[in-house]
This record gives structure tokens, C-alpha cells and sequence, in this order.
């Protein structure tokens, strides 16, 4: 694996104190890209996908807490960076667009001048070229007539245009990685394949690392090199996109990609996966979160969970995975 | 923005009506007698219904209505019995008393309470939100004649700091000259900084009782008002993209938050203004307030009356006065409007 | 060191430093300073002329110090040494001379007295100004009539400097009732030029300005806040008064007043609350004068024309069970004359007011409510919300005391406004009230508080032949100097009064009045308010 | 960022409550420390007249304006009573008028919201006009005109700090029921044949009664203020029944000269029920919806 992780997460375990008890937010959740890279963490919605990248980025909600792991950027563990550090290293290091645009928007505050700020803040730009700078910025992310729009406010602009915004907010300091938290949820299909043309292009552009947060296996397998999936807080299978989609280790897995319509699979075809996600906030949650749901569920799951199964680059934490078919094995086992 | 102010102007015609009947009907429903009582002490009876078809209280309550609104539209508010002066000189000279003791008094409270809701909005549940709600609930907690006496028993008495409570301005200094009737204003109009600073120094105790009062409902609404802000989704996108957190919390934030703290403002303005009546008296200040009070023991309907119109009026074009700030900070609704 | 000596003495410390010129004045405000008056007091005039319809109490000291009469009082000492008016000696004001004769008296105006715009004062000036005294109705013409002068036709204008008063009938309250503050001379020029139609007496006009030929005139008025008066320098009623300005503000808080007396910032003050007055007079910095109120009783009146109160024997129940001591001590803190308690065979003066022999007995006010068979009595025990620092204190007092008799009373507080109508109706049963009369004479007391006509003063609907023959008899004895049957008829009225009890006098009250230590001149006056004319500051 | 997916099993009703509010005064303190002091009015205004030392009524004057001691722990006022005695005592009274005032409040304005919630029209536009000239008044002042117009009783004060605060409830109510008019359940309760005043009694009423209570729980702490204010100008409650308000009005003369207990005991007390009162307001907010703007 030539290439230096631009950023790795290790052993990252997350809780939330809320009025009915502590939810276990994130259990031991590692994985790592690097820079060019562009990885998707997929799961169904209260998977932990979210959490994982507002605790790596350091904007956990105030009843959040991170109680283990390590997020390395850089040479800087972002988990227990100070204030000052995170302030400093979040807009030039590490950047984040998030599900709807509009909202995602200050709606008093001229678009221009948001991306100024960013501009001001971390790209040393002098004060009074800021505003001629994100004009530009506006310009590289494809919005027409940029010079009348940096004056408009977001609810003045569609969906799409605010998403553009977002991301010339995120990419005005030019960090080393964008998270993308579902930035094309909120869009209708046309806008969101625009959008994803335009996210893929700019991080090639810069080399720039990207997690591409999405529910969407289908999505997630057109625009990223690796998938990540997530289960209940767990990362449950981690593996360069063809190897995953066509030879799933992980039982979740498989039943997530029999679940996604994809162009050949007709309708009736569709499995729903049986049960729904455990409660994070029961103590006596099995090792492996998925087991209750599991039909391959065997005695060894009551055990901790191998964190070490499969290959290198194809892990899979699940104590009766499905068998890897010969093509990978070879390959696998040998780098 | 126009059509937005007629409409609230003519939305607002229905109410100031409705206050016109009630303070008529209330001032009628008053036990005295002003008859009786400007008599004088030995009037006879002869004396006092002769005094009683002077002042034109012997009409049916109809026909004094009828005479009422014929007076008010010329702007003629009657005269005042107590102090014998037409009412509408005398709201003149005492309106801008009022407001400036009040205003003043929200401007102390701002400058006090926003600061305090914002903190305590920062880091909620903390030992400084709940030291914030403490402080400024104790404020509330007593009654505004009552911290203004401790003031002065303290401030003044005991420690001579501030300046003998006799009103708006020393009693051995001319006033201004009146262009706006604010003190403040005037002497700086006047070039005058000796009496800017006795005015000044006058304002502090009374403008300080009614801040306090008026500490609980702004904080408690910039802490609720920043608290849902700052959970919002573009706090969160301020706060990813590594913006100083000045920026985050007082330029995205608690601009956004200003909106609903505005529209308390206006609320707590009226509520002090109602407040200041007693403030007035403590500080012996000649404000239009105690003159009302004073037109109400005395059972005296035409101050009443005069003073009642002027705030709903004040009140409806401070709600103006609101919209159009609104305006100002959010550009949604001016854009809409 | 009590609690509360360690507190005065602090205050006294601070005090003490204020006043010795603190440095704040700048020079120029320093001199003008020491050549102005600062009154303080809880209300002020709402009206500046004693004709106006309504004009307050208050409004009396503006009209007394702005206008000048025919004649004033001379000055006398009282017991502790301060001036007080001398009823009986007259003296020149703007008459310099004043001869009475049988059923009429003339003066001789001074010929060089001018108003304070300049014109010279007449005699027509004179005439106008009476004849609107006796026509505007209302106090005024009241007060006027107190002195059997009613009629335009009485008053005569000899020449220019000569003016003749006729007399209705003979009457001893004629001439000190030309002393007193109603007949005051007005610019007649002045006003008349100023007068409408409807208004023909230039009311609106004098309600707001001064227009006479006094010490001093009003310069600035804004009702409810502050009296601004100028010296009129050549003004020839007496001589120059040494204060040059007066500025008298309108301190609502009784506890504000006495933080601006202790601390210097102002000079007079004489409504404070009587405790105020008591521990004042004991700390070195201040100097209080108290005299008692001429002709003045606080009392207890009860309606006698209504059960319960009808019954001789219920009002001597009550007159049994005021705790009287109690009052004087916890309400009055000892600054009032009492009229009661005097010994059983002490005889019935010539003079008013003067004591009755009741005092509290609680059993003796059972056996009277006993054998008086009333059943349980419960009424409401009414006073002026205006005048409520002493008036509740002293309700609650009686009521703990009469509830031990079996009298059950609810405190019902009237505001200022509907006092009087409620006097007027004469219907409440049990009230607290005060009455003094201006003109110092017994007869003139009784006629307005006892005689069955119907002055507003008879609060108890008290209707006694008897009575009447004493106080017509009393008077007219005095008109014509007959001072045996005058006695007999005073000590008859006094003793009819104290057997049947309609109303139960408390104590005679004292005027109270602070000044700082460098104010001297303060006079005593039958109307109690202040003369600017005597004082001098420094 | 959704935290929960399942909601958890219905824990026993009264379990649930405790542990919920065991919550609150864990997280809040504040809220906790208020509703002690609650309790605490509550026990003096049920047990006051019993346990004080003295009548409060009784007036000693030998022994007017001592400062507190052994016998007198809160000194004794102008007329010799006991002043701690008079500030227990007062406590049934300024509960009763805050409680009584909040009660007619609700009464009016709560219901009258609902009801022009709920209906609109005609209903919706009178309550509305009502609510408006209401506001245009200067508070303190109509509350003074309405006492000095019927009299300063008890009841009349409480009917005046009523009147003051109709449209604020009524705003509340009518915003509270215009968005649960369609709400599902509304419709599903019409669909069922129930009464629309049923509707209003149990189901929209339930809805918007939290929401109110937080009102409530301030509205008190301004009753007692009113009254004292009332008080200051002679328009408070009748000698002699105690009662903070006039205690503190009465005893302001007598600061300046040195008796500072007069007024500091009932002084402090009405300030320790009202900012009771206004805390348990926060609290109680809290604990219905932490974020909503009131």
C-alpha cells in the first residue's frame, strides 16, 4: 500500500448521554484512505456513518463523547487535538459538506461572503481581495455569473446551487481531505450525478483524500475506489469496491447489495433484510450487533469480534464469513 | 417595505379603538367624583354640580363619549384637573422623560443580559448558564420600587456616589434646550457637556432599576434563542470549515438569534414602560408615569385618557419600529415583504 | 452601640462632609447656591391662583408669596421661640392705613406699590379683585363668606388710593378675614386683558401665571415636579426678602426627602412622616420646628344619624376604648398636643381646642356597650388615602382595640380624589379626619364642624338645636364685644360637645417643619405653609 | 444524525417519571434547589398561621421597631408586631392571590386561545382584538385602573393580574391549537364521532396545558409583584392582613432612617417565591422542551 494514509482512524468509540440512557454510539471503528483516494462508508441510516466523521472532524453534538481511538492527520490525533489545533487544521486541512444544502447555508449572510470568511480564515487572503478570491471560487465550482450570485443569499438559490456553494466553502482552503456527508441526498437525480461529476473532478484536481458518506451501496460503488460498510456502529466489511460488490464476506453485506436495485436486478427480485438496527442503548448488546439478524449466526459470534479476518485489503469482521471466491484469494493472500 | 408598514399601520387602527372605548369606559368606571373633588374642600352642593356641568360630566355617558372623540380628533386631549395644564402640552414635556429614562434602562439591560444569554447559551448546563439564570432571575425577582429604594438608601445616602434622586437634572443646573426633549441628546445638540454629564449622572439609578427588572425575560430569550442557532445546520457547516468561533458565535450565530430577541425587546419596552411608574416616583422623576398615576388616583379622565392613547400609539409604532428592524437583519423578509 | 445609633452616627459622618460646599460646584453655581432655597415636599401646586377652581393646598403657598392683601398679621414668639401670627394685630401691607368704623372700614393704599409688571396698584384694582373672590363660588367665596362678605356691593372704591369695606352685619371675622389668603390683589389690567367670554374672570390666565404685586413670581412650573419663584426686587409690602430664588421640587418618596435633608442637598422639607421628625430632632445636624396646628384636631367621627352609632351610649363605648396613648406614642412619636385624658374636674376653658376627660378604659367601654344593648357591631372604619402614614397606623390601633370590646371594623382606604365625596354624602360610619380652620376663634371652629347647617365639615350629620343656639349666640356676642355671654356660650358648646361625643378627638397636630442649621426666618402662618419673605440662607 | 433508531419498551408510568426527573435535577440543578424552596412555600403557606410565635396581628407599640433579636427574629415593625410572624403568615395570602391569579388566567385566556385556535373565524378574530387592545395597554397601569375601579380587594387584584397577562395565554393557546387542529389524531378523534368540545377538553387541551404551565409558573411570580407594585401607590391589599407586598411598600420608609428589617424580611421573601417561581418557569421548560423559544 504505497500511498501515505492521509488520514486513519483507529479503534474510534463514540457515546452519547441522553435522557434514557448512554447509546453506544461507535464500537471500535478503524479504517483509513489516503490521498487521491476517495472511499464511500455505507450503511443504513443510524449505522454511525455521521457520527464517525462529525467526531473525526470535532463537532460532535455537546452530549457527544469520544471515549477511545485515534483519528491521525497529518502527524495530528484530530480526537484529542485542543480547540486551537482542531480550529486551525478544520477548513485548510480537512473539510465537510453536509445533506441539505439550504439549511447548511448562514441565510442572513451573502454567499460571497461566506466563502470569504472561510477564505480570510485559513487562505491568508488579505481582507480586501477575499470577496474577487470566492468570486473565483464560485467560478471553479460551476456556478454561472458567479460576480451577481456572491451577492444573493441561499434562499435565493436551488438545491443545487447551494450545494455548489457548500462545496467551494469546503474547498476554499484546498485541504488534504473532504468528508462528504450524503451531499447529493437532498437533489434531484440530474443535479446529483452534476454534483458527484463535480466533487470527483475537484479532489483529482487537488489529490484531495474524500469520504463519501452515503446510504446509497449503488452510488457509493459508481464514485468511490473502496467501500466501507457499517453496521449498529461497527465497520463490519472493508474492501476495494469490485472485490466488495461482487464477492461480499460480510453476511450484512450481502444482503445490502441484494437489496440494491442496480440495472439487471428487476423489482420483485429486491430482498428486505429481515429485523431492524439494536438498540444502542441496551447493555447487553451481542459482540457482533448484527447476529440478532443474522442467518449465519453460529455459536463462535458470541465471541469478540476478529478484527483481523479476511485479507489486508479486504477485511471483514465476522466469525462465519461467506467464502471469498477463488479470484481474490490468490491475489489476496499474496501482496 | 412600504406596503409592509401601511399594513401593519392599518392592522393596528382596529385595537387603538378598542383601547379608546376601554379607557373611556375604565376612567367613567372610577369611584371619585372629579366634581365633588375640584369643588374645593367647603363646596356646597349647589358648588360642586355647578363645577360638575363645567367640566360637562352631567351628559349621558354617550354624549361625553360623542364630545370625547370630537375633542380627539381635533388633538384636543382636555385639560388636566391635577395639575391644570392642557394634557397634550404636558405629554409633550413628559414623554421624552419617559423615554429616555426607559430607554436607557433597556439599553443597561441589553448591554447586560445579551452578553449573559449568550454565555450561558455557549456552554448550556454548565456553572455559568445556571450563575446566568440566577443572577438575572433575581433581578426579576423583586419589586422595581424596591431596588430603586436600595439603590438610593445605598448609592446615594450611604455612599454619596450618586447624585441626590431629584429628578432629571441637578437641581442648579438649567435644562438643555428642548429641540428632542431627551436630555442627553439636547445638551450634546447644545454643546453643553456640564449638563450632558448632570443629566448623565441623574439617569444612572433609575435607568439601572429598570435594567435589572427587565434582565430575566432578554436573557432568558438571547440563552433560548442562541440555543436553537447554534444547533442549527450552518453553525454546524461555520464551525466544520474552522471559522474563529468570535465569528461562528457572534457574526453567523447570534445575528441569526437577534430576530426573536428583537421581538422581546419590543415586549419588555411596554412592559417597562408600565414598570416606570413606580421608578418615577422613587426618583422623583417627571416623567409621564407618575403623572398618570397621580391623574388616576385623582380620578382624572383626561390624563388618563392622553396618556393611555400615547402609549397604545407608541406601542404599535414600536411594533413598527420591530418589523422594520426585522427587515433590516433578515433579508428573507425584506425581500418577501 | 444600638443597631441603630451606630447607622445615624455613619450618616451623620457622611452627612457632615456634604454639606460644607462640596467641591463639585463649580464657583458660579456656588454663589447662585447660597442665594437660592431648595424646598422639597411630597406634592405641589395644581393651580398658582387661590381663585382657581380646585386650587390645592399647596397651590395656596404660590398664591401667598406671589400676591400681596390689604393687610397681614404681625409677628408674636410662641413658647419655644418661634414667630408666630398674632391674630389680634394687623399691619400694612399694600394699606397703609386702616380706620374701622361702625358698619364699615376704610383703607389708604400705598401710593408707590406696583404689580410686578409694573403698573401701579388702585383701589379699582382692589374692588376687582374681591368681587371676583365673592362671585367665583367654589372655596373662595366660601372662605369670603366665613366673613359675612358676599356681595360686590360691599366693597367700594372711595379714590384711587381709598377703598371702603360695608359691613352685611356686624361681625368679629370681617376684618381677619381680609388678612387671610383669599382676598388677594390681582393686576386687573393685566388679566382683564387676558379674560374671554366664557372666562371672564381670566382664570385659564392666572392658573398659570402670577399677576400680582408680591415678594416674589413664578419663573417655571411643570406640575408634579418643580416651582421655580424669582424675588421681586421692588416690592413695597415689607422689607426686601434676602432669598433671591426659590426653587421647590416634588420628592413623591418620604424616605428620599430625608436622605436629601441629611445629606444637604436640600434645604426645607415639612411633610416627612412624624418618626422621621422625632429622630431628627435628636441628631445635632438638622433643625426641626414643630408648632402645633391653630385651631387644627385629629379626630374620630362617627355618623349619628344611623344605628349603631345614633346611640349616646355606643359613642361613649368608643370614645372608652381608643387606645389614646398608644397613638401618641407609636404614631405620633409624641409630636402632637393630646386632647384627651383631662383630669375629671378639670372646668371647661374659654379657648379650642382643649382636652376631653375620656380616656382608654376598656371595661368601662363594655359595661356602656353592654347596657346600650347594640348587638355585634360591624362597620367599616374609612380614612384618606392621601394622608395614609398617619391614618393606617392609627386605623389598625383602633381596630385591634375595639375588636377586644366586641366592635369589628374593616379598614377601607378612600383614595384623595373620592374623600371628599364620600364626606359629602355623609353616610360612613366610623372615619378618621382632620379639621382646622384658618381664623383662630371657637365659634368659628364650631360653626363649621357642629352646627346643624350644612357644611361639608359637619361629617357626622350632627344636628343639636342646643348646639346651634350656643354657636349663634357665641358669635353674635362677639361681634358686639359682649364677652360674658361670649364665655358662657363657648364653655356651652365645649361641654355639649365632649357629653355628646359625635366626634372623638384624638390629638391637636403638630406643623413640622427641617431645616438645615444655616436657614433661619422660618414663621408660623394660619394657612401652615411656608413664607418665602422671612427666610435667609448662610 | 439520528441517535435512536427503536424507542425502548414503556418502562412503568411512575418509574419512567422519576427516573425522568431525576434526570433533570441531575442535569439542572437550579430546578432542583427551585422546587425545594417550592415545597418549602407551600408547607409555610398550609402551616404558617400555626406554627409562627406570635399573632400577627397584635401590635405592641412599647415594643415597635426593636431590630431582630432572640425574641423577635426578624425585629418587629412600626406598630410592635412580630415581623417574622407576619412574613409565615403572608405567605397563605400571596400564594393563594399567585395561585388564584394563574388559575383565572388560564382560565381565560388558556381556554379562549384554544377555543380561536380551534374554531378561527368570528371566535378567532374577537379573541384576537381582545388580546391586541389588551397589549396596547401599559400593563402596570390598566392593573392600577381596574383595582381603582372596582376597589382594592383581594379578588379585585387578582381579577386585574389576570386581565394583564389574557394575552399572553391566549397567544400561546391559540398558536398551540391552530397547529393540532388538523394534527392526525385530531381527525381521527372528529372521524369518531366525538364532540368538538370533547376534541378541545381531551385531546387539544392535554396538548397545549405543558406549554401553559411554563407560562404559569412565571405569571406567579408576576401576580406578587403586581401586588406589591398595587401596594407602593395604596391600591394593595386592606390593613392589617399581612402580606408581603404592603409589608415591603410600608416598610421602604423606614430604610433610610435605620430599621432596614421592615422591609428587608418581607422583601426578602417575596424575592425568594418569585425567583422560585421563575426558576421552576426555566425548569419546567427544560423539562418539556428544551428547545422551545417561548
Amino acid at each position: 500500500m504505497a500511498a501515505t494514509p492521509a488520514l486513519s482512524v483507529e479503534g474510534l468509540s463514540v457515546e452519547f448521554r441522553t435522557r434514557s440512557g448512554i447509546v453506544r454510539a461507535l464500537d471500535n471503528v478503524s479504517f483509513s484512505v489516503d490521498k487521491g483516494e476517495t472511499i464511500a462508508l455505507v450503511g443504513e441510516s443510524g449505522s454511525g456513518k455521521s457520527v464517525t466523521a462529525y467526531a473525526v472532524m470535532g463537532i460532535l453534538d455537546p452530549a457527544g463523547k469520544v471515549t477511545a481511538g485515534r483519528a491521525m492527520l497529518d502527524g495530528l490525533d484530530l480526537l484529542h487535538a485542543s480547540p486551537s489545533q482542531l480550529a486551525d487544521v478544520r477548513g485548510r486541512k480537512i473539510a465537510m459538506i453536509f445533506q441539505n444544502p439550504r439549511t447548511a447555508l448562514n441565510p442572513i449572510r451573502p454567499v460571497g461572503q461566506q466563502i470569504a470568511d472561510v477564505l480570510i480564515r485559513h487562505g491568508n487572503v488579505p481582507r480586501k481581495e477575499a470577496p474577487a478570491q470566492a468570486v473565483e471560487m464560485l467560478r471553479s465550482v460551476g456556478i454561472t455569473d458567479p460576480a451577481r450570485r456572491a451577492k444573493a443569499y441561499p434562499f435565493e438559490m436551488s438545491g443545487g446551487m447551494c450545494q455548489r456553494v457548500m462545496i467551494g466553502i469546503a474547498l476554499a482552503a484546498k485541504p488534504w481531505l473532504l468528508i462528504a456527508d450524503e451531499p447529493t441526498t437532498g437533489l434531484d437525480v440530474t443535479t446529483q450525478a452534476v454534483i458527484m461529476d463535480l466533487v470527483n473532478d475537484l479532489a483529482s484536481q487537488m489529490g484531495m483524500a474524500t469520504i463519501f458518506i452515503t446510504h446509497d451501496l449503488a452510488l457509493a460503488g459508481q464514485r468511490s475506489s473502496r467501500i466501507v460498510v457499517m453496521h449498529a456502529g461497527h465497520v463490519v466489511e472493508n474492501a476495494p469496491t469490485r472485490e466488495l460488490s461482487t464477492n461480499p464476506r460480510h453476511p450484512y453485506t450481502a444482503e445490502l447489495i441484494a437489496a440494491t436495485p442496480d440495472s439487471a436486478a428487476s423489482l420483485d427480485e429486491l430482498a428486505s433484510i429481515p429485523g431492524s438496527l439494536p438498540d444502542l442503548r441496551r447493555t447487553d448488546l451481542p459482540p457482533c450487533r448484527y447476529s440478532e439478524r443474522c442467518p449465519r449466526k453460529i455459536d463462535a459470534c458470541a465471541q469478540p469480534l476478529p478484527y483481523a479476518g479476511g485479507s489486508i485489503s479486504h477485511i471483514v469482521a465476522c466469525w462465519n464469513p461467506l467464502p471469498a471466491s477463488s479470484e481474490f484469494e490468490a491475489k489476496a493472500s499474496a501482496a | 417595505m412600504l406596503t409592509m408598514i401601511l399594513k401593519r399601520a392599518g392592522m393596528a387602527i382596529p385595537s387603538l379603538i378598542g383601547v379608546v372605548i376601554v379607557t373611556f369606559l375604565l376612567t367613567r368606571a372610577l369611584p371619585g367624583d372629579p366634581a365633588a373633588y375640584f369643588a374645593g374642600p367647603a363646596a356646597t352642593p349647589q358648588a360642586i354640580e355647578q363645577v360638575r356641568v363645567k367640566l360637562g360630566l352631567d351628559k349621558s355617558l354617550i354624549a361625553q363619549f360623542g364630545n370625547y372623540v370630537v375633542d380627539l380628533a381635533h388633538g384636543n386631549f382636555g385639560t388636566s384637573l391635577t395639575t391644570g395644564q392642557p394634557v397634550v402640552s404636558e405629554l409633550i414635556t413628559r414623554l421624552p422623560a419617559s423615554a429616555e429614562l426607559t430607554l436607557l434602562g433597556l439599553l443597561v439591560s441589553i448591554i447586560i443580559a445579551v452578553p449573559l444569554g449568550i454565555l450561558a447559551a455557549t456552554k448550556p448546563n454548565s456553572l455559568i448558564d445556571h450563575a446566568c439564570r440566577i443572577a438575572t432571575t433575581l433581578g426579576v425577582s423583586l419589586p422595581v420600587f424596591f431596588t430603586g429604594l436600595i439603590l438610593v438608601y445605598v448609592f446615594y445616602y450611604q455612599l454619596g456616589w450618586a447624585p441626590a434622586p431629584l429628578g432629571r437634572i441637578d437641581v442648579f443646573f438649567d435644562p438643555p434646550p428642548a429641540y428632542t426633549g431627551f436630555y442627553l441628546i439636547d445638551s450634546l445638540i447644545a454643546g453643553q457637556p456640564e449638563t450632558f454629564m448632570a443629566a448623565l449622572k441623574q439617569l444612572i439609578l433609575p435607568a439601572l432599576t429598570l435594567g435589572i427588572f427587565s434582565l430575566a425575560p432578554i436573557a432568558r430569550m438571547t440563552r433560548a434563542s442562541m440555543l436553537a442557532v447554534l444547533s442549527s445546520d450552518f453553525v454546524r457547516t461555520a464551525r466544520a470549515s474552522g471559522l474563529a468561533s468570535y465569528t461562528v458565535i457572534v457574526t453567523y450565530a447570534f445575528r441569526n438569534a437577534m430576530l426573536p430577541v428583537i421581538t422581546t425587546l419590543g415586549m419588555v419596552f411596554s412592559f417597562l414602560l408600565g414598570a416606570n411608574v413606580l421608578v418615577e416616583k422613587v426618583f422623583a422623576w417627571p416623567g409621564i408615569g407618575s403623572y398618570a398615576v397621580e391623574a388616576l388616583l385623582a380620578s382624572d379622565f383626561a390624563p388618563v385618557q392622553g396618556f393611555v392613547l400615547t402609549m397604545a400609539v407608541m406601542y404599535v409604532a414600536l411594533n413598527l419600529l420591530i418589523d422594520v428592524l426585522y427587515g433590516v437583519i433578515d433579508p428573507r423578509v425584506r425581500l418577501e415583504a | 452601640m444600638k443597631r441603630r445609633d451606630f447607622l445615624k452616627s455613619v450618616t451623620a459622618l457622611t452627612a457632615a462632609s456634604a454639606v460644607s460646599a462640596p467641591a463639585v460646584w463649580s464657583p458660579a453655581k456656588a454663589q447662585s447656591r447660597q442665594e437660592t432655597l431648595l424646598i422639597v415636599s411630597e406634592s405641589g401646586p395644581n393651580n398658582l391662583d387661590i381663585h382657581g377652581v380646585g386650587t390645592n393646598v399647596p397651590g395656596y403657598e404660590a398664591s401667598w408669596n406671589c400676591y400681596d392683601r390689604l393687610i397681614s398679621h404681625e409677628m408674636k414668639t410662641d413658647a419655644n421661640g418661634t414667630p408666630y401670627y398674632d391674630k389680634n394685630k394687623f399691619k400694612p401691607e399694600l394699606a397703609e392705613d386702616m380706620n374701622i368704623g361702625d358698619m364699615s372700614v376704610t383703607f389708604k393704599l400705598r401710593k408707590d406699590a406696583v404689580f410686578q409688571d409694573g403698573t401701579p396698584v388702585t383701589a379699582n384694582d382692589v374692588k376687582w379683585s374681591l368681587d371676583r373672590a365673592v362671585t367665583v363660588g367654589g372655596f373662595p367665596t366660601f372662605q369670603m363668606s366665613a366673613g359675612s362678605l358676599t356681595k360686590p356691593e360691599q366693597f367700594a372704591v372711595v379714590d384711587d388710593h381709598t377703598f371702603r369695606v360695608d359691613f352685611l352685619k356686624k361681625d368679629r371675622l370681617t376684618v381677619p378675614d381680609l388678612a387671610v389668603i383669599v382676598p388677594c390683589v390681582i393686576n386687573s389690567q393685566l388679566v382683564k386683558s387676558k379674560a374671554t367670554e366664557q372666562d371672564p374672570w381670566g382664570l385659564e390666565y392666572t392658573k398659570l401665571n402670577t399677576a400680582g404685586s408680591g415678594a416674589y413670581k413664578v419663573t417655571n412650573w411643570t406640575a408634579g415636579s418643580q416651582v421655580v419663584f424669582e424675588r421681586n426686587d421692588n416690592w413695597k409690602g415689607g422689607p426686601l426678602p434676602k432669598v433671591k430664588r426659590v426653587i421647590w421640587r416634588m420628592v413623591p418618596d418620604a424616605g428620599n426627602r430625608r436622605a436629601l435633608l441629611e445629606r444637604g442637598d436640600a434645604d426645607v422639607s415639612y411633610d416627612l412622616p412624624n418618626k422621621d421628625f422625632a429622630e431628627l430632632k435628636t441628631n445635632s445636624k438638622l433643625a426641626i420646628v414643630s408648632t402645633p396646628y391653630s385651631n387644627g384636631i385629629q379626630y374620630l367621627g362617627m355618623n349619628v344619624q344611623n344605628p349603631p352609632f345614633n346611640d349616646l351610649k355606643v359613642r361613649q363605648a368608643i370614645a372608652y376604648a381608643i387606645p389614646y396613648q398608644k397613638i401618641m406614642d407609636a404614631v405620633m412619636y409624641g409630636l402632637a398636643k393630646p386632647m384627651f385624658g383631662a383630669p375629671a374636674d378639670a372646668p371647661i376653658e374659654v379657648a379650642w381646642p382643649q382636652p376631653h376627660k375620656f380616656n382608654t378604659d376598656l371595661d368601662k367601654a363594655k359595661q356602656l356597650l353592654a347596657s346600650s344593648g347594640a348587638s355585634s357591631i360591624n362597620v367599616p372604619l374609612s380614612f384618606d388615602l392621601g394622608f395614609a402614614g398617619v391614618n393606617e397606623p392609627i386605623a389598625v390601633l383602633i381596630q385591634e382595640s375595639l375588636a377586644q370590646i366586641g366592635v369589628t371594623t374593616t379598614i377601607n382606604k378612600v383614595p384623595g380624589a373620592n374623600w371628599r365625596t364620600e364626606l359629602n354624602k355623609k353616610t360612613m360610619p366610623l372615619f378618621e379626619n382632620v379639621f382646622s380652620g384658618w381664623l383662630d376663634y371657637p365659634e368659628y371652629f364650631f360653626y363649621w364642624c357642629y352646627h346643624s347647617g350644612k357644611s361639608i365639615f359637619n361629617t357626622m350629620d350632627y344636628q343639636s338645636p342646643a348646639m346651634d343656639a350656643f354657636i349663634d349666640g357665641a358669635r353674635t356676642a362677639a361681634a358686639n364685644g359682649d364677652t360674658a355671654a361670649y364665655d358662657k356660650d363657648v364653655k356651652g358648646m365645649v361641654d355639649l360637645a365632649f357629653t355628646d361625643i359625635p366626634r372623638i378627638p384624638l390629638y391637636q397636630p403638630y406643623v413640622n417643619v427641617a431645616m438645615q442649621k444655616n436657614i433661619s426666618g422660618y414663621e408660623y402662618w394660619f394657612h401652615r405653609r411656608l413664607d418665602y419673605r422671612a427666610f435667609a440662607k448662610g | 444524525m439520528t441517535v435512536i433508531a427503536t424507542t425502548p419498551q414503556r418502562e412503568g408510568g411512575l418509574a419512567a417519571l422519576i427516573k425522568h426527573s431525576r434526570y433533570i435535577i441531575a442535569e439542572n440543578p437550579v430546578t432542583g434547589f427551585a422546587f425545594a424552596l417550592f415545597v418549602l412555600i407551600v408547607l409555610a403557606a398550609i402551616l404558617g398561621p400555626e406554627i409562627v410565635p406570635y399573632n400577627p396581628l397584635t401590635s405592641d407599640t412599647a415594643q415597635a421597631l426593636k431590630p431582630p433579636s432572640a425574641h423577635h427574629w426578624f425585629g418587629t415593625d412600626q406598630l410592635g408586631r412580630d415581623v417574622f410572624s407576619r412574613v409565615v403568615v403572608a405567605t397563605r395570602l400571596d400564594f393563594f392571590i399567585a395561585v388564584a391569579s394563574v388559575v383565572l388566567v388560564f382560565l381565560m385566556g388558556g381556554l379562549a386561545g384554544v377555543a380561536a385556535g380551534f374554531f378561527g373565524g368570528w371566535t378567532d378574530r374577537i379573541v384576537g382584538r381582545v388580546a391586541d387592545t389588551i397589549m396596547a395597554f401599559p400593563l402596570f397601569v390598566l392593573a392600577m385602573g381596574i383595582v381603582a375601579a372596582l376597589g382594592n380587594t383581594v379578588q379585585n387584584i387578582v381579577l386585574a393580574t389576570a386581565i394583564v397577562n389574557f394575552p399572553l395565554y391566549a397567544r400561546i393557546a391559540r398558536a398551540e391549537a391552530n397547529i393540532r387542529r388538523d394534527a392526525g389524531f385530531v381527525e381521527a378523534a372528529r372521524l369518531s364521532g366525538n364532540a368538538d368540545w370533547r376534541i378541545l377538553a381531551f385531546q387539544i387541551l392535554p396538548n397545549v396545558f405543558p406549554l401553559l404551565v411554563v407560562q404559569m409558573s412565571l405569571t406567579m411570580g408576576y401576580a406578587i409583584l403586581n401586588a406589591a407594585g398595587l401596594s407602593f401607590i395604596g391600591l394593595g391589599v386592606r390593613p392589617p392582613t399581612p402580606e408581603w407586598g404592603i409589608m415591603v411598600a410600608e416598610g421602604a420608609q423606614f430604610i433610610v432612617s435605620g430599621e432596614w428589617w421592615n422591609a428587608a424580611f418581607p422583601g426578602a421573601a417575596l424575592m425568594v417565591a418569585v425567583f422560585c417561581f421563575n426558576l421552576l418557569g426555566d425548569g419546567l421548560r427544560d423539562m418539556i422542551d428544551p428547545r422551545r423559544r417561548t
